[in-house]
């Protein structure tokens, strides 16, 4: 890269590290870091060091978290009967903010893919077991993504969990907010006919 | 040719070509702004939640020559019961028809826009006409507008009841007669007259 | 438009009256019509003449049909005891590649929504409503689009119809097969969440 | 299609042959046009057939006529001594509408391209030389777009009509007005600068 | 953002301020930082640092350089009677990329924009009068981006540098690379017609 | 649902829609994939410059059903040669389209994209001829391919010096009355295959 000053190529080849982000925009970022505040760029700096570094995961939940246990596993307000299973940390945020979740989380980290050679011993399954074995739990959601993978991966936890009587659901298929029938995919519009609801008075 | 971001309240929603929408967006940094939101009708489009009429979200825009494009959003307040009661549905309806009808395009007013997202809140929580009668007072006085009510803005004559369309542009209501005057004049109750009448001589 | 033989103009305007079509494709659409085969041109004609006078709307479910009634009104191998509501006859054809429903139909044309002034007298209620006193039906799909005035028109049925005693339905909110959870938005996910149904054996 | 009747389903697969026009915007268009008033129906398919039985080829420049020679090439107050030559009869028209231009043109159908199987053969170049040997024309102007298949065929008219001792010209790389440095690839951006003029007074 | 952990939250929060970063990406790139070794993390934030840290702007040229003056300055093998004029210093990077510019730079870090308030003594402009007054130079080329306003700025500085005698050449309008007439907007296509260069040999 | 990266060389592309263009590239990573490039035929395009055929470039692509979206791309090699002189752009048209034809789609094969991008630099420099005979012996080594160059690979016959079909798929060459046997079969020189078979017969 001889058309930039080494440190300026350096901060371009470590931004297009990052996914999404292509080399054009790469460029773009470094170049706006170059012309913004020296405290801006700090501010960003030091914000990433400090997540990596304050950051880990839950011991219970595995859970991205600054304190350990986290604070959802902290929280005694919360239905403690009740455990969602989601691949990623992102996902618990997602259930969040829909406010309507009182119950507690269990991350995976991943699914079960065969072809990238990823088996339950490598997620974070043996742990869900140890929490589920405490005898307090009554009921397991199984909130991975409606993936290939991510059914394959609810469908094994069903098949390990079912023997302990806990009862085991899998969130609802169905078209989303502002789907259109004509845009859904079949699959998904029969899933969205057969479960549907009774509209009560 | 940059992305610039905006935060706003959708106001208005079309279906477009396939699967796209184009959305007016009410915002707080630039005013009344009219985007596509490109295959958003598809189920697993990421931006589709973020579009619904009613909602409050965060977007990334691409400008253009005669429509922005949206590029991202996210869903900042839902307001989901304006979904889910027919009578919030309408009110809600009004509100933002009103905005879509008074406010010119670019022409960013952050006390309306606050105003609209506080009306909404109220909307979702309080007795529904009170929250479009609050909405009605504060909006008319920030924009400074006294429309003329009671008599035909065209022909001066005393408006009855039945049949009445109340023009934005005009400024006042138009009698049957004249109706043909302003196209996009909309049908208004006497009762929310009698109501917007009583709000334009109340001093906020 | 001086640019333009004045057959060619004709034809681009008459193209670019069309949904989704800009001056731009327009214009493309009839170069390349142009340099078509006269057979293809005459075809594309003839399929928009003989589709306009062969096909008018079902009498009892407003369906497009090119018979009267319709075919699927007229299987007698339907379950007459279910109607499912849709806003435009491309619906029934998106609900019928499902291959999972077996009731009958009925066609809205449109949507209940004040910002654009159209309100239920503008839609074949009546028409639905006069179905639904013969008594026959047990149960009333409401499978409008989950848009803000799809949901309108569904909830403005549902106070219509539970007077009758019909059980009312709506179908599934949820999240589309391939979905991710990071992507859905939170009504979305919150409704999959409440949705949620038990894993059997 | 057993989802659609016969005239809607026939419409659907003609309009699906269309450039850009996919099953979805087929199914779409079909169902705009059958809730379309009859008048704008039968206009349309008017519209199309007229236009096939009344434009042809110009035989002198081969642009889309619809009456021969064509309104440019009748047009003496243009400048006999000068011909552009284009791709397609649509560029015809983006030309015109910079009304900069006053000479005539000549109109290939396409490009050379060894990928595609189009040779020179295929083209109207024996008509273009014809067209030059009358002696009159001064410059042969090669508007041929800039992808690599119009600039091969720029190329090889160039080393055609050399010989004839008729300057031969090219549209100009450049940026386009509302370009950005940063967006142009170095190719443009090269010739934008080789191609740098002197700004006068 | 009581969803994230403090640290993440703050980290979120600095990339959204990036632009073209909206809330969805600031928050994939904060989950894939946390996912990512620590070597990682820690090279993008001391690139981020060392780049604010040693680049400045060149005292002749104010390209953005770790050493002053920058390479492009004191490379004598460069043509010293030559200068290119552009808007920012990325644009230095697209006409270097294009290996055909031999010649000097000056960069204005910006245009003029009265709508915007930026006046002509707010960019680099005295600077490159001091540089032109030297004598040596023999051409000033104008690279500012052909927007409104980097046409009024070359406009503006074409009027100043006149009076000294030198030689004032701005970057050619055309069809760019790939560009298809059909989607030229009319100036563009009339520059590029305006602008059309005779073919050689 | 992520984006994705990839470096390869555009070795078709087609026209479709309004100013878009769908191409195919050969990559590094992911070998043959088939995508389309929005809005590309428009001036201000900024993807415009890095889709051009022949062209050496590094994509960001986002996955669709049928076809990949490129979101963002730029030049790494334009390799300008091969726009300005029409014999070495003949000859690169013939080694992208043996490239086309003989990878199935994503079957990544780095030695096989090293040697395209070797010999399109060599096109640009050597003896244009030279460059194709040097791809194509490697290209067949590469691909363990040994193809039937003098009888027809249908009926046996000696195949004569006019109207030779080549086909990949079916491995060597189809006389006249057999040549519809495979509709992707190309015309070739009589010259053309008497080098292949010689470099067929050269061990690397
Ligand atoms: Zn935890
Ligand atoms: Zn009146
Ligand atoms: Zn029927
Ligand atoms: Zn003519
Ligand atoms: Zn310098
Ligand atoms: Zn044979």
């Amino acid at each position: 890269m001889i058309y930039f000053a080494d440190p300026l190529a350096k901060l371009i080849n470590e931004l297009n590290k990052l996914p999404g982000i292509g080399p054009k925009t790469a460029q773009r970022l470094a170049f706006h870091l170059l012309n913004s505040p020296k405290e801006e760029v700090i501010s960003l700096a030091n914000a990433l060091i400090e997540a990596k570094e304050k950051i880990s995961y839950c011991s219970i939940c595995s859970n991205l978290t600054d304190m350990d246990p986290c604070w959802i596993c902290r929280d005694e307000t919360r239905d403690q009967s009740i455990i969602c299973v989601v691949e990623e940390a992102r996902d618990v945020v997602a259930l969040e903010k829909t406010r309507e979740y009182k119950g507690l989380y269990h991350v995976l980290h991943g699914t079960i893919s065969p072809v990238d050679g990823i088996g339950p011993e490598d997620l974070k399954i043996k742990e869900l077991l140890d929490r589920l074995r405490s005898g307090k739990v009554k009921e397991l959601v199984l909130a991975t993504n409606l993936s290939i993978e991510g059914e394959a991966t609810a469908m094994y936890l069903a098949k390990l969990v079912k023997p302990l009587g806990i009862k085991v659901t899998r969130i609802a298929y169905g078209l989303p907010v502002g789907g259109d029938l004509e845009y859904a995919d079949e699959v998904t519009l029969g899933r969205a006919l057969e479960g549907r609801r009774e509209i009560e008075g | 040719m940059r992305l610039y971001k905006a935060e706003g309240v959708v106001i208005r929603g079309r279906d477009y070509g396939e699967a796209d929408r184009i959305i007016t967006l009410y915002s707080r940094q630039h005013g009344k702004v009219d985007a596509i939101a490109k295959g958003v009708r598809k189920p697993k489009s990421r931006m589709r939640g973020g579009v619904q009429l009613f909602t409050f979200s965060s977007f990334l825009l691409y400008p253009g020559r005669t429509l922005d494009t949206v590029t991202q959003c996210e869903i900042i307040e839902p307001f989901t019961l304006l979904r889910e009661d027919l009578t919030r549905f309408a009110y809600a309806s009004y509100l933002v028809e009103l905005v879509n009808s008074l406010v010119p395009e670019r022409d960013a007013n952050e006390k309306l826009f606050f105003l609209l997202l506080a009306s909404l809140h109220l909307l979702t929580r309080e007795d529904p006409e009170v929250s479009v009668r609050f909405f009605e007072i504060r909006l008319l006085s920030l924009l400074g507008y006294r429309p003329q009510l009671q008599n035909c803005v065209q022909c001066g004559k005393f408006v009855p009841d039945k049949s009445i369309k109340f023009s934005v542009r005009l400024g006042g209501v138009l009698c049957r007669d004249c109706s043909p005057e302003d196209k996009s004049a909309f049908s208004i109750s006497k009762g929310a007259l009698t109501v917007l009448d009583q709000l334009t001589k109340i001093d906020p």
